[in-house]
């Protein structure tokens, strides 16, 4: 059994979310409200020492990059939502991160999801060098196009939309099914990890 | 409210009991594995495994043994290695790693030159941040990203690190990580430097990667607990075998609980028919 | 001796040295290429020396192994002349190449391999900006979604109860189309509850998105005309750390059990932590996401599930606003348009061995 | 100006993020890397600020009005400043202006995070192995087609990661493989087209001030 204070303090937390699968508690009570807490106070400290200190208060202390008072004076600007009269100058520092947010995702989701994914989905002769493949692709092609008929909203489905959109639901299904029987084994892991946890660090039964 | 609580007895208790006993078993390498793993094996003598230690404690179980497995491939087949990591909480595990590896290695070893050396095999280059300081400085120079690797060695002193300069002298980045770590390398280093980029994921989010894999931006890919016990069971077809396959040994507790849940699915449908029949 | 003077006869230097500035970046790049040398198979490589017209000499500045034919000189001083050679290298035997042209490295201001990207832009930008405009004349025609009904029946049912309604936002920012959509079919929701006088429970994971999800909450109770029923505290950030969240959200299915939970915006894991204890206290489930990782647990767990652009097409059905309809539609043809692009661009490469990088 | 502004810097900002990412030219590069690394990280790091007012306020509520399970409140309260304290004056690294020890017991912010938020986060992520078992239990019924679909393709993938049923049906793992690789791909990448199209529309309607939602209120 471990010795450390902190392999035990994890290993009650451990427990008193665990608890929760049986029902609402106390001790798990105590435990979401800690979490709360804590990680909370740590996005206070990591801004501070990750961000400010290093990208703000070095520069500035050494009298280089002022132009960054600038910006921490934008970023200031979050405390008017405090001050009723004043409160709309926090869309200040919002129009700036998802202004820029915003303009740079447009080129790189086009790229990524647009450009890239048309490339493969295209059919070309390589996609055919042997038949299972050749099929594959096929079919790759027809589901794609079937899934995004499935997401056509400007006309009723009738006649052939109604079919293309039908075979569009049983591509998501399947894809959906395998992700889900997927993600089982992924899931399990985790708790592996966390009874590995509690048998190991703490109690010392496994090695 | 009573078969929920049961369920969860049983789930509990059908992985309690294999990580008590643990089962040896065989499983049967894929594609995405294999790809990976015949890439890395062909790696040309002057390019290096680029290995990004992306995870946290958090997803440990899962991800670590693939660490350790590409560690351990690239070490039998003396290809060079840069550990770095971008998540702070890696650098622990990335050690970690390599000091099992190392200390199965170097116990066997005869002569240095069975060894493995720390600077001319292989070199932990530490944690940069942000991240897109090392994605995309690595393009131009490892060294001018990594001053100093992990240890407080100035980089450009190791001899591994005169010879692989940049993306252009990695045969592979593999990232291994929870998040979508391993696509901002294929996001930035590959669409600036076209490097190849292969992947460890956690099993849930790589259902999410194979249009990658599709698409040739991903080379090979490891998913979860088993992608990491497939790997070991191609290590040891060719390599022979090894003291600890620790992705292995997990898998029984997750083949037990696999088996549990697909049980479960039938009664559930069977009790569902019996009551629609009534 | 003698194999010495056998490999200087047999070795071959390489040929046609070429340097051009590297196209599409930030200068400092000359990219020299050459053909290989006869005598390849047995080289060690090739070394680069380089010498600029402020030098005397020529300096090695790389090595790059057999069967390469390209080296990028990422060192350069922009607008200065490069002279490059390449070295056949076996042993200690070294055959140099010709001198190359002259070569100037220099930046450029547009990447013309992004081009595609910026038309592909035009293009559908074009489309989607022109159905907002025609939106605000006509009424634009979208298919009613099955599941959309369940919105309002959800309320209704909560309202009956006389239980709360709780409505996650998701856990991205305020950027994320998923999120507006979701702050959108809040709005709509919060409307209708505003009427009957029932709680309202947002949790909030982003603080940006939880200063707008209280404005557009107060919002709905000022147009609907109870300004003072609005309960400030009913939307609140709990933590911008995943599953921090999920344990207060799930703490609050617990607690207070609302009859209807939302599940609207995007999601991580977290989803069927939250969608399965809100199943096991027996609320009515109702989630749209266009997570596409996320799916299948709501799909599993909740009573309705809005699946991706559903989500979007959702928000643009209940509020009825022109920009939401004609953009929905924009992206209707935006799709058209790929299917199209996929198919012709198929039938080209098939028919004419035209190959797609 | 209280809607012009914001919307006019917003596309301001909107137009250098594309720019950035058209013109290699280092005048440009330069100047979109300190504006991404540090000059919106600052403005990102005060955001926070919304964050813990609205914390602290709704516990104070709950404990001035004493709402159901108020005492709980007093905990989220007393955790937030007490680790917020340990690390603004510990230090990130326990190399701080007050060194976080007594004796040999040290709980600088890292020991702290390591040893508290992951365990909680871990063990929060791991129930969803007891909740994977119960929806699956409760909700994979065959009750019509598009269920039986769902049904089918989880459980072949689920059967295929079993090595003894592998072992003994060999090419279970392959059809497995072949839904990931097959029906999977065309569904997600025919969903993300669409989906793509959504995040390009919005984004676009973002920066002309078309989309104001988060203006939040006239």
């Amino acid at each position: 059994m471990s010795t450390d204070i902190w392999v035990w303090i994890a290993a009650l937390l451990t427990l008193g979310i665990f608890s929760f699968l049986y029902k609402d508690n106390p001790f798990y009570r105590f435990c979401e409200h800690l979490f709360v807490g804590i990680t909370n106070g740590y996005a206070i400290t990591f801004y501070w020492h990750r961000i400010l200190v290093p990208s703000l208060i070095n520069p500035v202390s050494r009298g280089e990059k002022l132009y960054l008072l600038i910006f921490a004076f934008i970023g200031a600007l979050y405390f008017t939502r405090f001050i009723p009269r004043l409160s709309w100058l926090v869309r200040i520092p919002i129009a700036f991160v998802l202004g820029y947010g915003a303009g740079a995702a447009i080129p790189r989701t086009i790229e990524a999801s647009i450009i890239e994914q048309t490339k493969a989905t295209i059919l070309q002769r390589s996609n055919f060098l042997n038949l299972f493949d050749g099929i594959s692709s096929i079919i790759i092609f027809f589901g794609v196009i079937a899934t995004i008929i499935y997401f056509f909203f400007s006309t009723e489905r009738k006649g052939i939309l109604k079919h293309l959109s039908y075979s569009g639901i049983i591509f998501i299904m399947l894809g959906f099914g395998a992700s889900f029987g997927y993600t089982v084994m992924a899931r399990i892991s985790l708790l592996i990890g966390r009874l590995t946890f509690l048998l190991r660090d703490w109690l010392g039964i496994i090695k | 409210m009573v078969s929920r609580r049961i369920i969860y007895l049983i789930l509990t208790l059908v992985i309690l009991i294999p990580l008590l006993r643990p089962f040896k078993l065989k499983p049967l390498p894929m594609k995405p594995v294999e790809k990976l793993f015949y890439y890395i094996n062909n790696i040309p003598k002057d390019k290096a495994l680029l290995i990004s230690v992306d995870y946290t404690p958090d997803t440990e179980a899962e991800l670590h043994p693939m660490t350790i497995a590409l560690l351990k491939h690239a070490f039998h087949k003396k290809i060079k290695v840069g550990v770095l990591t971008l998540t702070l909480l890696g650098l622990g595990l990335a050690e970690d790693a390599l000091q099992v590896v190392l200390k199965e290695f170097n116990e066997k070893a005869k002569t240095r030159e069975d060894s493995i050396i720390y600077g001319r095999d292989y070199v932990f280059l530490g944690w940069q941040t942000p991240p897109l300081v090392p994605l995309l400085g690595m393009g131009e120079s490892i060294t001018k990203v990594f001053p100093v690797d992990y240890y407080g060695n100035k980089t450009d002193t190791l001899p591994l690190l005169k010879e692989i300069k940049n993306y252009r002298d990695v045969g592979i980045v593999v990232s291994i990580s929870g998040s979508a770590i391993p696509m901002w390398y294929v996001t930035y280093a590959q669409t600036t430097f076209g490097v190849k980029v292969g992947a460890g994921f956690t099993a849930v989010s790589a259902a999410d990667y194979y249009p990658y894999l599709n698409s040739g931006q991903l080379t090979g890919l490891l998913a979860g607990m088993r992608g990491g016990a497939e790997y070991e069971e191609l290590l040891e077809e060719h390599f022979g075998k090894t003291k600890r396959r620790k992705a292995t040994e997990a898998m029984s507790a997750q083949t037990t609980a696999h088996i549990a849940i697909i049980i479960l699915i039938i009664i559930g449908n069977i009790i569902y028919f019996y009551r629609k029949k009534k | 001796m003698f194999l010495f003077l056998l490999f200087t006869f047999i070795i071959e230097p390489p040929k046609n040295v070429k340097a051009i500035d590297n196209p599409n970046d930030d200068g400092n790049k000359i990219l020299i290429t050459w053909e290989l040398s006869p005598s390849d198979s047995i080289l060690d490589g090739y070394e680069i020396l380089r010498r600029s017209e402020k030098e005397e000499c020529f300096y090695k500045i790389g090595f790059v192994g057999p069967n390469r034919n390209s080296f990028l000189d990422e060192n350069t001083e922009d607008n200065l002349n490069y002279y490059y050679q390449i070295v056949a290298v076996k042993d200690t035997i070294k055959v140099l190449s010709e001198i190359s042209q002259p070569a100037k490295s220099y930046p450029q201001w547009f990447n013309k391999g992004k081009l595609i990207i910026l038309l592909t832009f035009f293009l559908f930008g074009f489309l989607i900006l022109y159905f907002i405009k025609r939106a605000r004349k006509i009424e634009l025609f979208i298919r009613r979604i099955a599941g959309l009904s369940a919105v309002e029946e959800a309320v209704g049912r909560a309202t009956e109860m006389g239980k709360p309604v709780l409505f996650v936002p998701g856990l991205s920012g305020m950027s994320d189309v998923a999120t507006i959509a979701a702050l959108n079919i809040l709005s709509e929701v919060a409307k209708k509850i505003a009427q009957y006088d029932v709680k309202l429970i947002v949790p909030n994971n982003d603080p940006i998105v939880y200063t707008v999800a209280r404005e557009i909450v107060k919002e709905a109770y000022t147009s609907i005309g109870k300004p003072d029923a609005f309960n400030p505290d009913s939307v609140f950030y709990l933590t911008d750390s995943q599953f921090a969240y999920a344990a207060g959200v799930d703490g609050i299915m617990v607690r207070e059990r609302p009859a209807t939970n939302f599940f609207c915006g995007y999601f991580y894991a977290e989803s069927l932590i939250l969608a399965e204890t809100g199943a096991q206290t027996g609320a009515i489930q109702i989630a749209a996401t266009d997570s596409i990782t996320q799916l299948p647990f709501f799909i599993v767990a909740c009573d309705y599930t809005l699946i991706g652009e559903e989500l979007y097409a959702a928000s643009a059905y209940l509020s009825k606003e022109p920009i939401l309809l004609g953009s929905l539609k924009g992206q209707d043809y935006g799709k058209f348009l790929i299917i199209i692009i996929l198919t012709f661009l198929s039938i080209i490469s098939l028919l004419f061995n035209f190959v797609i990088k | 100006m209280k809607v012009r502004f914001p919307l006019i810097l917003c596309l301001i900002m909107g137009i250098i993020g594309m720019v950035a990412y058209y013109v290699p030219h280092k005048a440009v590069q330069n100047f979109d890397n300190e504006l991404r690394n540090t000059a919106l990280r600052i403005i990102f790091a005060f955001s926070l600020v919304l964050g813990v007012g609205s914390i602290i306020r709704h516990h104070w509520e709950k404990i001035k009005r004493k709402r159901e399970f108020w005492e709980y409140s007093y905990v989220t309260l007393i955790s937030l400043f007490l680790t917020a304290f340990i690390g603004l004056f510990g230090g990130i690294d326990g190399r701080g202006l007050i060194k976080m020890e007594i004796g040999k017991f040290s709980f600088d912010i890292q020991t702290i995070y390591v040893n508290m938020a992951i365990p909680l986060g871990a063990t929060m992520f791991s129930l969803l192995a007891y909740f994977m078992a119960s929806a699956a239990y409760r909700a994979f019924r065959a009750r019509n087609l598009e269920a039986i679909l769902l049904l089918v393709a989880a459980f072949i993938v689920m059967l295929a990661s079993v090595p003894p049923v592998a072992r003994l049906i060999p090419k279970l793992p392959y059809i497995s493989e072949w839904i990931l690789d097959v029906p999977n791909t065309a569904a997600k990448r025919g969903m993300l087209f669409g989906i793509t199209l959504g995040v390009l529309s919005t984004s676009l309607k973002i920066l002309l001030g078309i989309e104001r939602g988060w203006l939040g209120g006239k």
